[in-house]
C-alpha cells in the first residue's frame, strides 16, 4: 500500500462518526463514496471566488468559471486517456449520460430487427434505456449471461453479437457480483460486427485504472458521486466522430449554432450536448476528485481494495450461512460484495447491520434481471473503498455473526 | 448501541408471525384481488380478499419479503378477517397514520390487534414501507375500481 | 426594505471582492445568482454528516439522506405552493425540466396537425424542445408577438390560442426585456381551449412570489442556480394527474416498479421522473436557498429589485446614446434591463465595463428570434438581485459613461 | 484599474479596421465561402475567396459583429490577398496557435502584419473567440470539401 491510510482518513471527516452509538463502517461505497475534504474545498473556492455562468459570459468572473470548466473537462480526459477534450461531456450523472446515447445515437441508427446485445448484470440504467429503444424499434434486446463462476459468459457474447448486432452495452464492473468485464475483448468482437459498444463505467471509474482508448469503447458513461466527487455531475465519454454525427439529446441554452423560428443548427461537440445552464461547481468538483485519486494513484487504489476483499472475502465464505455471489476468487473481485445470509432477509440483516455501526445495503440493487438469474429477489451487499479499512472488515464480520446469533434466539 | 435495541422491533410475536404466517396461501376464489412492490427493496404482497354483505369473509396473501413485511401481512390479515370494509378501511388508515407519526385514539389502536406492536417501525423509518406494504394493499383491494388493472403488473 | 442590507451582504462573501483593481458590481445574475452562505453551509454538512445514496438504503446515513432530501422537496413544495410534494420533480435544470416536459408529455400528446404556441420572448430552452418536437410530429409552431412597449401581446395571444392548440409554453419573465407575462391569464385562455400550459419560471422564482395553484398552470420549471442555490439542481412542477399519466422521461435506477428482461413497469411520481441518483446534496441545497429567500421574505425581494431599477433605469434612458429595450416603466419590470450604446458592439462594451469592475452580459441570452425582432443581433444585460446596492447602480452609470468617451476618442 | 487597460486591446489600428473595415463587401463570384458563426455572440463572418493557381486573387467579407472580430476580419484579409494558399493557410495557423498562448518566431509573426497586433487579445481571454473567427473562417474556407455545406447554415 502505497498511501498512508490515517492520511487519507483524515480527508474524509464524514467516516469518524459514530452512527447508532457504534463507530461507523461505511460499506456503501458501491451506491455512494464520500468526497475527501479537497472536494469539498474545491465547491466552496468555486462558489465563492469564481461563480458565475459559463462561456457567454464577457466579464471576468465568467471568464474564470469558463476556465475552471473547461479545465475541469481536461482533467477528467487526461484521467480516462481520451483523445481530445471535446470528447467528454458532462452530464447529470451515468443514468443521464446512458440515457442520453440511447436516445440520440440509438434512436438515429436502430431499426426494426436489429440486435442490441447487454447482459445479464447490467444495472437499470444500462438496461431499461436499451429496452426500450429495442421495443420503440421493433428491435431485439439480447443478454449475454454469466458462468458458473459469476463470470460474464464470453463464449455466449460470441454467439450473440452478430452482423445484425448494432449495439453491444455492458457493464465494465458489476455492482452486484464484483466481476470485472473484459470490455476490450467485447470491443474487438463488437466491431468485428460492425457494432457500437458502449461501457458503464459506474463501478469501474476511480477504482481501477481506466483508458478508453485501449479499452476502444465507443462511448464510456459514468458518475461523479461514485469516485468521490460531488452528486449531479457525471460524464459521456464518446468517440467524436460518432458524437459528431448524432443528433442533439436535450435543446435550450448554449448547445445552438443558431436558432429561428422555424429550425436551429447546433453548436460543435460538447457542447452541443450540454444544453443550459451545466453544474459547473459540479464539474470543477470532479476535477478535484480526478486530482484527489491520481494524488493517490489508482493502481495503489486498486491494489489497496483488493487488499481487503482479500481479507473479507474467505472469512465470509467459509461462515457456513453465509453464501456470496459472483466469483470466490479476491483477484477477480472489485470491492463489491454481495451475499445472504440463510433463512433471513437481507433487509432485517442490513438493519441489524446497521445497529452495529455497519452500512451495507440490500435489496435487488437496479439490477432485478441478475437477481431473477441467481435465484432470489434481493441479496445484501457490503462495497469497499480505499479509505476502508482492516477494522471495517472486522466489524462486518463480527456484526454479521452477532446477527446470525441474535434471529437464532428469536430475541436478545 | 449494538443489536438490543433490534428487540423493539423484532419482539417475539412479530417473528413466530414472520415464521408462522396467518392466512398465507391462496383462496380458490377472491372478489378482490390486489399485487403490490415495494420498489425499494423488492418485497411483494398478493392479496386476495374474499367480500360479500360488506365484510371480509375471507383473507389469504401470498408473496415474498423480508420479516417485517411478512409479519405485517399475516398480522393483518388475522385482523380484518371478519371485519365490515369500512372496519377494514378505518384499521387500514390507522396504521398508515401511526406508521408517519400521527396519534390515534387507545381505541383505534386496539382495534389493530397483534399488528399494534408494528407500530414500533417508526423508530426504524427505513422499513416503515416494509410494514404499511399490506395494509396498503389491503386498501387498494377495497376500493379499487374491479376493472383496474393490478397495479405494479 | 425590510432587510438589512449590510446584514445580506455579509452572506454573499464572493460580492466583496476586487476585479481588475476595482470594486465588484455583480450585475450578472441573470445568468446565474450567487449563493449565500447558509446554503453552502448546507451543502458541506450534507456531505460531512449525512451523505449517502437516498431511498433504497436500510442504513442511518442513507436514511438521513433520504430525510433530507424528501425535506428539501417540501420546502420547495411549500415555497411555489404546490398542492403535493409529488407534484415537485428534481431536476438538472430548467433546461432539463423543460425538455422533460417536451419530450414526455409532448411526444405522447402532440400530433400532426396540433398546434404549440409559444412567445417570441422565449428563452431557447423554452423555444427549440417546442420547435424540435412540433418538427417531428408535423405540428405547427406558432409565436406570441409584443405590444410597442415590449409587453406580449395578449390580443394576438388571443388569436394565436385555438382548439387546435394544445401546449402553450411562455416564459413567467423575460431574461431580456424583464417583463413579466399574465401567466395567469394565459392559463385561462389555454385551459379554455383545452391546452395545458407550462411556464417558464426561470427569471421568475426568487425574484417574485409564485404560487403555481394561482396561476393554474399545469407544468412551470425553474433553476436552483438562478435562486441563490447550487448548480445542477432545478425544478419541474406538474400537475399530478398530468405527470402520473406522462411516460418517463429517462431510464434507469430508481425510478421502476418491476424490471423483467423484456419489459418493466414504473414507479408512481416524482420518482417516475427521477431515474438514476439524483443531485441530493443539490436539492438540500436548494432547499437552503428557499429558507434564506423566506427568510428575507419574497414581497421584500421583490420591492428591493423593483427599487435598484426604479433607481437605474430612468439614468440610464437619460443617456441620450442609450437604447433600453423592454418597458421603460420600472412598475412593470423585474431586475433584468437590456440596452445597447449607440454605435457600439455590447461585446466592446462588457469588456469595458469588466475593466470597471461591474461585471454584466453582452450577447444574444438565448434568445435570437427576439433579437431579430428588437432588429439586433446582441444587446448588453445588467440584471439585479436584492443584493445589489445603490453603490452598483452609480458604478453602471459612471462606467457606461466612461466608455462611451473611450470609444468616442478611440482611445485614452 | 479603470480602462486604461483596454488601451492595450483597442488599439488605434485595431479602431481604424474597425471603422474602415477593408475588403468588405461581397465579391461577384467566389471559388470558395464560408460562414461561421461565433455562436457565443452571434458574430457572423461570410468569407468569399478566389482562388487560382493556388493564390488568393481576391478575398471580401461581410459580417456583423463587435469591433475586435471585424477589425480581425479587416486585417486578415488584407494579410492574405494575394498570398498563395499555403502561406495564407500557415498564417492561420500562427494566429490561432499564437491566440491559445503557443509562441511562434518573429519572423512568422511579421508575416501577419496589422494582424499581429491583435495577438493582444490573449490578455482578454473572453475575447479571443472573436479575433480568431475570421481566421478560421478562412482555414474552413480553404481546406473545405466543395461538397460541404457551409457550417452553421
Ligand atoms: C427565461 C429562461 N428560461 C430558461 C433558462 C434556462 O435555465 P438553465 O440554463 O438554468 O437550464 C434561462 C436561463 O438561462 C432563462 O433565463
Ligand atoms: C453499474 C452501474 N451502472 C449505472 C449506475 C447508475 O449511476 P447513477 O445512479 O449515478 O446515475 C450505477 C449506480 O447506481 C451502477 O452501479
Amino acid at each position: 500500500m502505497a498511501f498512508n491510510i490515517n492520511d487519507v482518513l483524515s480527508d474524509f471527516p464524514i467516516l469518524s462518526q459514530r452512527v447508532n452509538d457504534e463507530r461507523l463502517a461505511y460499506l456503501d461505497n458501491a451506491a455512494t463514496a464520500q468526497r475527501p475534504r479537497q472536494v469539498l474545498a474545491a465547491l466552496q473556492d468555486f462558489y465563492i471566488h469564481d461563480n458565475a455562468n459559463v462561456h457567454r459570459g464577457v466579464h471576468t468572473l465568467a471568464e474564470r468559471a469558463t476556465e475552471d470548466y473547461e479545465g475541469a473537462r481536461v482533467k477528467v480526459q487526461h484521467f480516462i486517456n481520451a483523445r481530445s477534450s471535446a470528447e467528454v461531456i458532462f452530464t447529470k450523472g451515468c443514468t443521464d449520460a446512458l440515457n442520453l446515447v440511447a436516445a440520440s445515437y440509438g434512436e438515429a441508427n436502430i431499426q426494426a430487427g436489429d440486435e442490441i446485445v447487454i447482459s445479464i448484470m447490467e444495472h437499470h440504467s444500462n438496461l431499461i434505456p436499451w429496452q426500450q429503444l429495442a421495443r420503440r424499434k421493433h428491435a431485439t434486446l439480447k443478454y449475454i449471461g454469466l458462468t458458473a463462476q459469476g463470470q460474464l459468459d464470453m463464449a455466449a457474447a460470441r454467439r450473440q453479437i452478430t452482423d445484425r448486432t448494432k449495439i453491444v452495452a455492458v457493464t465494465h464492473a458489476s455492482n452486484v457480483l464484483g466481476t470485472v468485464n473484459p470490455l476490450k475483448e467485447l470491443a474487438v468482437l463488437a466491431h468485428q460486427h460492425k457494432a457500437v459498444i458502449v461501457g458503464d463505467g459506474a463501478q469501474a471509474v476511480g477504482h481501477m485504472p481506466v483508458d478508453v482508448q485501449d479499452l476502444d469503447v465507443d462511448f464510456y458513461a459514468f458518475s461523479g458521486h461514485k469516485m468521490m466527487g460531488p452528486m449531479g455531475i457525471g460524464v459521456l465519454y464518446g468517440k467524436a466522430a460518432l458524437l459528431r454525427a448524432m443528433p442533439p439529446y436535450q435543446y435550450g441554452g448554449e448547445m445552438i449554432g443558431d436558432v429561428h423560428r422555424d429550425d436551429s443548427t447546433w453548436a460543435d461537440i460538447p457542447f452541443k450536448f450540454e444544453a443550459g445552464t451545466q453544474n459547473v461547481a459540479g464539474a470543477v468538483g470532479l476535477g478535484a476528485a480526478v486530482d484527489y485519486l491520481q494524488g493517490l494513484g489508482m493502481d495503489n487504489i486498486q491494489a489497496r481494495e483488493r487488499e481487503l476483499v482479500t481479507a473479507v472475502l474467505p472469512r465470509l465464505t467459509a461462515l457456513p450461512y453465509v453464501t456470496v455471489y459472483g466469483p470466490q476468487d479476491p483477484r477477480q473481485h472489485t470491492g463489491v460484495l454481495a451475499f445472504n445470509l440463510a433463512h433471513l432477509h437481507p433487509h432485517d440483516v442490513a438493519t441489524a447491520l446497521d445497529m452495529e455501526g455497519v452500512a451495507i445495503r440490500a435489496g435487488h440493487h437496479c439490477a432485478q434481471p441478475l437477481m431473477e438469474k441467481l435465484g432470489v429477489t434481493a441479496t445484501a451487499r457490503a462495497s469497499f473503498a480505499f479509505y476502508n479499512t482492516r477494522e471495517d472488515t472486522d466489524q462486518l464480520i463480527r456484526a454479521i455473526k452477532e446477527t446470525k446469533e441474535f434471529f437464532n434466539r428469536g430475541t436478545i | 448501541m449494538g443489536l438490543s435495541k433490534l428487540n423493539g422491533l423484532y419482539r417475539e410475536v412479530i417473528l413466530d408471525h414472520a415464521s408462522h404466517p396467518h392466512n398465507k396461501g391462496k383462496l380458490p376464489t377472491a372478489t378482490n384481488t390486489m399485487t403490490l412492490h415495494n420498489p425499494t427493496c423488492g418485497d411483494t404482497i398478493n392479496l386476495q380478499v374474499n367480500v360479500a354483505d360488506h365484510r371480509i369473509k375471507d383473507i389469504a396473501f401470498t408473496g415474498e419479503g423480508c420479516t417485517i413485511s411478512q409479519a405485517s401481512a399475516s398480522m393483518m390479515t388475522a385482523a380484518v378477517k371478519g371485519k365490515t370494509t369500512t372496519a377494514a378501511l378505518a384499521m387500514a388508515k390507522t396504521f398508515s397514520d401511526m406508521a408517519i407519526g400521527q396519534q390515534h385514539s387507545r381505541s383505534d389502536l386496539d382495534q389493530l390487534g397483534d399488528a399494534q406492536v408494528l407500530t414500533s417501525i417508526m423508530e426504524f423509518p427505513a422499513r416503515i414501507k416494509c410494514a404499511t406494504l399490506a395494509w396498503w394493499a389491503l386498501q387498494r383491494a377495497l376500493l379499487k375500481d374491479s376493472d383496474e388493472e393490478d397495479d405494479n403488473e
